[in-house]
């Protein structure tokens, strides 16, 4: 679809949200909640905290819940009967917005939607995918940890915002760039004003801190090399960098149930865990933390980009900021870009 | 590949009255895995047996599900019969459907689906049973025996007759413990050395008993048949195969006046180089290196060595460690006597006349200081009152021990008897807290003290005793009649509890055997196996384990050799392969199993590369010394150890076949 | 829509005990076996217990069944274990790549396994035994532990009955049994010890990582086989068998998809990560 | 359909069928030596007692891990009973006196969780008290049968 | 920014420990990724000693480090501890996963820490309000054990009283069992399973830790209700009368339950019950490798 462009009010914005609520949309934003400030349903537009730069979580939960039910089994004797685990999330995330996400964020579906699409089709991620309809904020300042710009993105690209808002003199444009952007506002059309390309402020021009090329090619090169055992020393391989990621995606598979039924689920893995990869004869590939992180690198930056000729990673730096040992991506994906 | 059969018995109409058993069949059948299922009146009956062993020959079964009467009744008779057949007998379980189904439960229908239950429980946990073999291991006939005490001689002499190899170790220079410290014994009155020494002699020319006195046990590794010890032989600075106990050494040694005798408990003097009593056993000095002037002078003296004929002294000897390989172990290191200075208010330590039972008991024997006389040590009088004190430091929770030291109620009265005996027209008077005096004539013979040698017992405590004018005024009450009284005596005994012989904490945690708060080592079964420590192979005799007297002891000495000669009746030890078994490769040596295992059973394990590197540390389990409780198995946090025949993944089993 | 998660149920057909804690588990769907090529994988499952990755160990060709060998070692193996004749086996696949016989038609083929690695060899041997004629001189070398740790043991008089076929079967030293009339030897040793020659031949080589690495090297320095004519499979941990649950891959590769099956020349360009 | 809902159907569908509180589930992990035979003797004395009880036979009370009673709060149990040999009486010594302090730490803790503390028991018998046995299996069971409706246990799907 | 006295003293410390051999690797914090954040830093070299300082937002448990391989490895290792970190090497050496011959604890004065959530948002003030609550109940200011102290520099934190440390407990052990039930339900639906609060526990050292066994499956693998609560109430089962209330537990835990609220409680009660308190002293015994025959009996019938 061509993109539209409109212009909303903050006034019409907070009535566009609380309209949508009450036409019982599930609407997904920041929210302060628990000392912090997560991605979750709110009630009112009051409640969603659109100054913060990110939560703390990405919103991946909705695109590839934690745990997943793949089928159902129960057995009557000697019989098996399997259920699909499909048919549950048939429609799913229908009616759910993500709101106030920022493009980060927004940037990671269309990425992980490869991996689940490159050979064979995941239709557990696709269902989810396709239905969701996410409405991003544009950045005006990104902090320290952020590097979007050198992910191929920028504070206020649209890439996989089905509407991008970017906010000007108390007002706010937005940038409709789906036709699943469109049907959501269609309803409410009145409360915005259609508007031409020339009209939306255009973006600033973002500098780079360094070449994420020049990162990849110190890791086409690189293998062994002291920096990964030494740098990530202080890892303590908790997974925090992977778990809160908006595009690692690995999962594992478990049977859970009793001797008369139960299910067999997807549940999120880390490849920062010794045993991810442990074999069963107790041989292990990656042996140290050192090991596992440079696998985190590589995936994101070499591997992932071989394959899709994109990077895994959206430059959110979430994984930096909550690190319990401070180790900065965008630290460490700027050394190597120089030593390369 | 699971191939179970299920048997459901009806015990006549005792299940089968209650538990609809076609049912259980029936529910039996339906279950994956399960291959036969049957039904039958009585199971342990020899047809129930048959048609058990025929089908598992049939049906080639890798697992046995009895649905039955309780495990403790015929688990047994089943595993035989399976083992008969070549399965592993730990492949039979066992559902408990009478003693907890139909003899407890009324409506048939509940009952029935409660026998389901059991019966699917014990299905899938005999489909997670792994063989266990029965640990057998070898054993070394040959025991050793710690201390040699009565009890200890006792143990001795029995293992010895009958036929196996014992080493005694004896701390002191001779053999005889506290026994042979006695005068004359209650209840009977026979005179201890008479009874005891030809014990003692007997023990030393015993061809089967290696004696080894003035030692000690320095270290003890391995496990039941398989102790490693070493012994170390204190320097006697006298060969012992060439003295004759002539006496010429101690009496030349010039330090007669300055040493206190141990054996005659501070009444006496010896000398530098010394026996502790005419008939030690081995009658061959020893040299106290801490006060012979040879050591001390720098070499000067030699009057010893001058006078012994046979030139047996010699200066240089060292301490010896000897290693010795034994199966079992007797630990028999008996006891000591409390300090009582807490009691300073019964002036023991200040009074020269306030003497402990065992000093009394000194002044009693022929043998004695006092060559039997009874003599004050102030002044060498002849005392004409007695105050005996009874319960001082025992049963006194706040100042003592709250234990009843046992021995002190029936040695107060044979005291006071004796005292009777010996001085005419004395006057005894004992205070006491109760009478204890429940053995085959011991209420007689404390009665004869009262009736028959006139000693007046009062009730109640001693609160204070002070000297006056050549006197012991002793002040109590008497709550009997609820008087204060004060006597004047020439001399007080105190009877002093029992406490375990000291260095006993650390001989248990060498030997790796439980002891109570006061050092009493415990016993395996305080009832059921009174003779054992609570690690294989290692069993307890005499006061070590507790206050008792000499009967006592000498039954705990016998009980103790029964059980080694048990024990060395087979020449292996089979213990129940339901053992546990460290997983190596996730264990991370935290050994907190180690911690909780009452058996000693766990020990540190390294495991090294090809090159001798290091690799890890880990738990391993000593096979001869689990029993197989799993307490270690709670204790291990990431789930390394597992104990054969409970496993936690069968135990998990069975909650899942209950899910509802 | 289709959830490629969703197995199929096959029927056990028969099961054969091969060592103490290994066993060959033959299945049928609908009666015949399933479309598949040598060297593939797939995902079996006793439902309740978790999948296992496991190859084909049965030649396509034998229409009838299809097969794979697997040592009980964990949750879901101990669970397949417990299964008996008649019980059903979840199972999803073929996965992966596969041996490519368009490159072995006509040259002399070296089988090597290694203990449980023989179970895919066993795959891609037996299907070149299958069409026997179409191959040069076949040389099997098979070893394991102990006498007692060798799999397929009952065929391997069948294998010898093939016309120019040689069949050498070896224990480690030590795990020999008085009456054992084979070889003793370590698997490398024993190999480089055959006349073979590494023109016009394809090696296929599967087992323990210390086995392969000494074999590809003999192979390789002594007899001169060429990188890409020696193949052998890899067993990094996978879950999902499709490429997305992350795990298997290696450097780029992902070996549930690009593999298990490599060329030694393929593997020598990644990384060492497996 | 909303995620959320989608949601509760899924455990709608595994869910298992809820014994009605009538007639609760209990599992009672006992020791061989004191409690299991207690039980035997309230079953040779033909002592009655409620049927609700499932016994699990381990050999000693220091063998029985706090966390069985979650597997058994897990797969649907509405009462756990723990019974060993009283102190002093341990067949193996001391494997009662351990577990009592994990027991008592760890039932804190699921008291502090939320756990209905009504639905867990620890007992001593005796191999000599088949009455006590007894009355604590009724008790425990009327207990449970008389707790309200929804079960508080944070182990189950609600 | 200036090195400080503090970092001064520590940098000699460590930098005569390499040199002279008698560690081969010191671990403590450097500046980290902004002005408000100090990270580990390993150093082997003496000449990289400068790299070391401390302050108040030196947050992280240093001893966690000691459970890893890579940095067993060095054999002889120092480290910079505070008062709470110094109580986990204690630990650690009571349960035989360091000995005590190869650790040279350089101990810290330390007087808080600001939290995280606040230093990133630019708090530098150590006060009552800022710092952490295992600062305002902290009985181990200066370390129970060390081999070099460091005296702070930092004035002593004043304690109005008006901030009560872990008042949740309170709260919490006033409600009825359903209460208590929906608010941890509330938090453990959180829970994604990451086990970050295992990984940064410096007492969770197993190489295999419960939740990876799976024969049998102790905690459900499922990130739902029953998995979470499953491995929230084992997590906190194995660290009662262990853990020495670092709190990085719940520094780390991505999604903010409050994991200290159980560690504080189970800590509490296990010194009323059997009066023991973790990681003060390295020759006393574990709470749960010993019993008492007196021990609390109350709760059983
Ligand atoms: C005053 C008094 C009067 C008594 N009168 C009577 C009486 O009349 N009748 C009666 O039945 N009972 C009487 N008893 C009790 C009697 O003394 C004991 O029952 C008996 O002596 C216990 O014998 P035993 O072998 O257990 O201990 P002990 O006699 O103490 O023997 C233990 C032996 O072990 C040795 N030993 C200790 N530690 C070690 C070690 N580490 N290594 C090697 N050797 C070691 C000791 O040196 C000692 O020789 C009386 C007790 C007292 C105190
Ligand atoms: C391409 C390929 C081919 C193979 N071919 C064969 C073959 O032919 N024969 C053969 O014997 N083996 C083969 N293997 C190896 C085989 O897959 C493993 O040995 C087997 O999967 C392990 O058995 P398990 O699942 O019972 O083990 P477990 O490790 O117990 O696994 C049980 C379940 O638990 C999961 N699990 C395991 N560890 C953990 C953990 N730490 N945390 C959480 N969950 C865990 C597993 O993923 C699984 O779902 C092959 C492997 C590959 C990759
Ligand atoms: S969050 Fe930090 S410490 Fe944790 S695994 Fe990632 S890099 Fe390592
Ligand atoms: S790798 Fe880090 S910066 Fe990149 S997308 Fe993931 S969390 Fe964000
Ligand atoms: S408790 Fe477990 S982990 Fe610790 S030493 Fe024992 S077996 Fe190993
Ligand atoms: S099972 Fe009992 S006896 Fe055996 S090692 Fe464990 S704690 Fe010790
Ligand atoms: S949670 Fe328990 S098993 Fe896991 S690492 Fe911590 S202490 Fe070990
Ligand atoms: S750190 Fe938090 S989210 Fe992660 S496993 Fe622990 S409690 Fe759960």
């Amino acid at each position: 679809m061509e993109e539209k462009y409109f212009e909303i009010s903050a006034e019409n914005l907070k009535k566009f949200v609380d309209s949508i609520i009450a036409d019982n949309f599930e609407v997904i934003a920041p929210t302060d909640k628990d000392g912090g400030t997560f991605y979750g349903k709110i009630s009112r537009f009051e409640e969603a905290n659109l100054d913060i730069l990110l939560p703390k979580m990405s919103y991946k939960e909705y695109l590839l819940p934690k745990t997943e039910t793949l089928l159902e089994y129960s057995f009557s004797g000697v019989d098996t009967e399997i259920k699909d685990g499909l048919e549950a999330v048939a429609g799913a995330n229908e009616k759910r917005v993500i709101f106030g996400g920022r493009p980060c964020d927004a940037g990671a579906g269309p990425i992980m939607e490869k991996v689940f699409n490159w050979d064979y089709k995941d239709e557990f991620f696709n269902e989810r995918f396709k239905n969701l309809t996410i409405v991003s904020i544009a950045c005006e300042k990104p902090d320290n940890y952020c590097f979007c710009t050198e992910m191929q993105l920028s504070p206020e690209s649209s890439y996989g915002s089905d509407i991008l808002l970017k906010k000007a003199e108390g007002k706010y444009f937005a940038v409709v760039t789906s036709e699943k952007g469109l049907n959501l506002i269609e309803p409410y059309i009145n409360l915005f004003k259609e508007t031409a390309k020339a009209q939306v402020p255009a973006d600033k021009d973002w500098k780079k801190l360094f070449e994420i090329e020049r990162t990849k090619s110190f890791l086409d090169k690189n293998f062994e090399h002291n920096y990964f055992q030494d740098r990530f020393l202080s890892c303590i391989g908790c997974g925090v960098c992977t778990y809160t990621c908006p595009t690692c995606h690995c999962f594992d598979i478990q049977d859970e149930g009793n001797l008369k039924e139960g299910r067999r689920i997807r549940n999120w893995d880390s490849c920062q865990f010794g045993v991810f990869t442990l074999h069963t004869s107790g041989h292990n590939p990656r042996v140290t933390q050192g090991d596992r992180y440079r696998q985190r690198l590589m995936h994101k930056f070499k591997i992932y980009s071989e394959k899709f000729d994109k990077y895994l990673c959206v430059g959110c730096g979430r994984c930096s900021r909550n690190c319990p040992e401070d180790i900065d991506i965008k630290e460490v994906a700027k050394d190597l870009a120089d030593m390369a | 590949m699971s191939r179970i059969g299920v048997f459901v018995c009806w015990c006549g109409s005792n299940i089968a009255g209650t538990v609809d058993v076609e049912k259980v069949r029936e529910e039996a059948a339906k279950i994956p895995g399960v291959v036969s299922a049957l039904d039958y009146k009585y199971m342990c009956s020899d047809p129930g047996q048959n048609s058990l062993r025929n089908i598992i020959k049939e049906k080639n079964l890798t697992g046995i599900v009895l649905a039955a009467c309780s495990p403790h009744m015929h688990e047994n008779t089943f595993r035989k019969a399976a083992a008969k057949e070549g399965l592993n007998p730990y492949f039979v379980e066992i559902a408990n459907i009478r003693e907890q189904v139909s003899w407890v439960h009324e409506d048939k229908e509940r009952a029935t689906a409660k026998a389901v239950d059991l019966m699917k429980m014990m299905v899938e946990k005999v489909k997670r049973d792994r063989p266990i073999e029965d640990v057998r291991v070898p054993l070394n006939k040959k025991a050793l025996v710690i201390g040699g005490g009565i009890a200890g001689i006792q143990a001795a002499l029995d293992i010895a007759n009958g036929g196996v190899e014992v080493i005694l170790v004896e701390k002191e220079p001779s053999i005889g413990g506290r026994m042979i410290q006695l005068d004359e014994t209650f209840p009977t009155l026979d005179c201890s050395s008479c009874i005891m020494t030809p014990k003692m002699v007997e023990a030393n020319q015993h061809p089967n008993i290696k004696l080894y006195t003035y030692s000690e046990v320095e270290d003890i590794s391995g496990y039941i048949g398989n102790f490693k010890v070493k012994i170390k032989k204190k320097a006697r600075s006298v060969v012992e195969k060439d003295c004759t106990g002539c006496g010429e050494c101690w009496n030349a040694c010039p330090m007669h006046k300055n040493v206190k005798s141990e054996f005659n408990v501070n009444l006496s003097e010896r000398t530098a180089i010394y026996v502790p009593f005419p008939q030690a056993v081995p009658l061959v000095p020893v040299l106290d290196r801490s006060v012979c002037l040879h050591f001390k002078k720098g070499g000067k003296c030699q009057k010893c060595y001058d006078a012994c004929g046979p030139k047996c002294i010699n200066f240089d000897l060292q301490d010896e460690i000897i290693e010795e390989t034994v199966g079992a172990i007797v630990a028999s290191t008996g006891y000591d006597l409390m300090d009582t200075s807490m009691y300073g208010e019964y002036g023991y330590g200040k009074y020269k006349d306030v003497i402990s039972g065992l000093q009394f008991e000194r002044l009693l024997s022929a043998s004695g200081p006092t060559e039997g006389l009874i003599k004050r040590p102030s002044d060498g009088k002849t005392p004409q009152t007695i105050v005996f004190v009874q319960c001082v430091g025992s049963r006194d929770p706040e100042k003592g021990v709250p234990y009843c030291s046992k021995v002190c109620c029936m040695y107060t009265a044979k005291h006071a008897k004796l005292f009777a005996h010996k001085v005419h027209g004395s006057q005894s008077y004992v205070f006491y807290i109760d009478i204890r005096s429940t053995s085959k004539g011991y209420e007689e013979f404390v009665r004869g003290t009262m009736e028959q040698d006139g000693a007046i017992y009062l009730r109640g405590r001693v609160s204070k005793i002070y000297e006056d004018e050549g006197k012991l005024i002793v002040k109590g009450a008497d709550t009997l009649s609820g008087n204060q009284v004060e006597i004047a005596a020439d001399m007080v005994v105190l009877a002093t509890g029992v406490i375990p012989k000291k260095g006993s904490d650390k001989l248990a945690q060498m030997l790796g055997i439980s002891y109570d708060k006061y050092g009493f080592f415990t016993e395996s079964h305080p009832k059921l196996r009174p003779a054992e420590s609570s690690t294989a192979g290692i069993f307890l005799a005499g006061m070590a384990q507790g206050p008792r007297d000499i009967p006592e002891s000498v039954v705990s000495g016998s009980a103790a050799a029964s059980k080694i000669l048990g024990l060395f009746s087979k020449n292996e030890y089979e213990v129940e392969g339901t053992i546990a078994n460290v997983n190596e490769a996730t264990c991370v040596a935290c050994f907190y199993c180690q911690r909780v295992c009452a058996y000693n059973a766990i020990s540190k394990k390294e495991i090294k590369d090809r090159s001798g590197k290091l690799i890890k540390v880990v738990a391993n389990v000593n096979p001869g010394l689990c029993t197989g409780c799993g307490a270690c198995v709670n204790a291990c946090f990431s789930k390394s150890i597992d104990v054969k025949g409970f496993m936690d993944d069968q135990i998990y089993a069975e909650i899942k076949a209950l899910a509802v | 829509m289709e959830n490629i998660y969703l197995p199929k149920l096959a029927e056990i057909k028969e099961i054969i005990q091969e060592t103490a804690d290994t066993k060959t588990i033959r299945l049928t769907i609908d009666g015949g076996s399933i479309d598949f090529l040598p060297g593939q994988f797939g995902e079996f499952s006793f439902i309740g217990e978790g999948e296992s990755t496991f190859g084909f160990s049965s030649s396509p060709l034998r229409k009838e069944y299809f097969e794979f060998s697997f040592r009980s070692s964990g949750r879901a193996t101990t669970g397949i274990n417990s299964l008996n004749q008649g019980d059903k086996i979840a199972f999803r696949g073929p996965y992966g790549n596969y041996f490519d016989t368009s490159k072995m038609k006509g040259k002399d083929l070296v089988f090597v396994g290694g203990g449980i690695g023989m179970a895919p060899v066993k795959s891609i041997m037996e299907y070149c035994l299958d069409e026997r004629d179409d191959y040069g001189k076949i040389t099997i070398l098979y070893g394991a532990r102990s006498v007692g740790d060798l799999l397929y043991k009952g065929i391997f008089d069948e294998w010898k009955k093939y016309k120019n076929t040689e069949v050498i079967i070896t224990v480690d030293p030590g795990g020999e049994t008085p009456d054992w009339t084979g070889k003793v030897g370590f698997v490398p040793t024993v190999l480089e010890q055959l006349p073979l020659k590494g023109e016009n031949s394809v090696a296929i080589v599967c087992g323990p990582p210390i086995m392969i690495k000494f074999a590809l090297k003999s192979l390789e320095e002594k007899m001169g086989f060429d990188k890409s004519n020696i193949i052998t499979t890899l067993e990094n941990r996978m879950k999902c068998g499709l490429g997305k649950c992350g795990r298997c891959n290696v450097g780029s590769v992902y070996v549930c998809k690009d593999g298990p099956v490599f060329t030694a020349k393929e593997l020598e360009s990644l990384p060492n990560d497996f | 359909m909303e995620d959320k809902d989608v949601k509760k159907e899924e455990h709608k569908g595994r869910k298992h069928v809820e014994d009605s509180q009538g007639d609760p589930r209990i599992i009672a992990f006992v020791c061989n030596w004191c409690t299991y035979s207690g039980a035997d003797l309230a079953g040779t004395s033909r002592m009655k007692y409620s049927d609700n009880v499932r016994v699990i036979k381990l050999p000693c009370t220091g063998r029985i891990d706090p966390l069985f009673i979650v597997e058994a709060f897990k797969k649907g149990a509405k009462g756990v009973l723990v019974s060993g040999c009283h102190p002093g009486d341990c067949h193996y010594t001391s494997g009662n006196y351990h577990s009592r302090r994990k027991y008592a730490t760890f039932r804190d803790l699921l008291g502090y969780l939320g756990v209905d503390l009504d639905r867990v028991e620890f007992s001593w018998v005796s191999a000599s008290e088949g009455n006590k046995w007894v009355s604590i299996i009724n008790e425990f069971t009327d207990k449970i049968k008389s707790l309200p409706g929804k079960s508080t246990d944070i182990f189950t799907k609600k | 920014m200036a090195n400080t006295k503090t970092d001064e003293k520590l940098q000699k410390i460590a930098k005569d420990l390499l040199e002279s051999g008698e560690v081969s690797l010191v671990i403590g914090y450097a500046k980290g990724s902004n002005l408000q954040r100090m990270r580990p830093v390993f150093i082997t070299k003496a000449e990289d000693a400068g790299k070391l300082s401390f302050n108040p937002h030196a947050v992280q448990d240093l001893a966690v480090f000691l459970k890893k391989p890579e940095v067993k490895k060095f054999g002889k290792i120092g480290i910079v501890v505070k008062g709470c970190d110094e109580k986990a090497v204690n630990a650690l050496i009571q349960e035989y996963q360091i000995s005590r011959d190869n650790i040279k604890i350089i101990g810290m004065e330390c007087n808080g820490v600001i939290r995280q959530s606040l230093a990133d948002k630019g708090e530098t003030n150590l006060s009552e309000s800022a710092v952490y609550d295992k600062c305002l109940i902290c009985e181990e200011h200066i370390p129970v054990l060390y081999d070099f102290l460091i005296e702070s520099e930092e004035p002593k934190l004043v304690l109005s009283g008006n901030v009560k440390p872990y008042s949740g407990i309170e709260k919490l052990e006033s409600m009825s069992a359903e209460e208590k039930n929906a608010f941890w339900a509330k938090e453990f639906d959180k829970c994604i399973k990451c086990y970050a609060c295992r990984q940064a526990c410096p007492l969770c050292y197993c190489s295999r830790c419960i939740v990876e066994k799976n024969m049998p499956q102790w905690i459900d693998t499922n990130s739902e209700e029953t998995g979470n609560a499953q491995w929230n109430l084992i997590r906190a089962y194995h660290l009662s009368g262990r853990c020495i209330g670092c709190g990085e537990c719940e520094r780390a835990c991505p999604v903010n339950i409050p994991l200290m609220l159980i560690n504080e409680k189970m800590a509490k009660d296990v010194y009323n019950m059997f009066g023991y308190k973790s990681g003060l002293d390295i020759n006393a015994k574990p709470v749960f490798g010993v019993f008492s025959e007196s021990d609390f009996n109350d709760f059983i019938k």
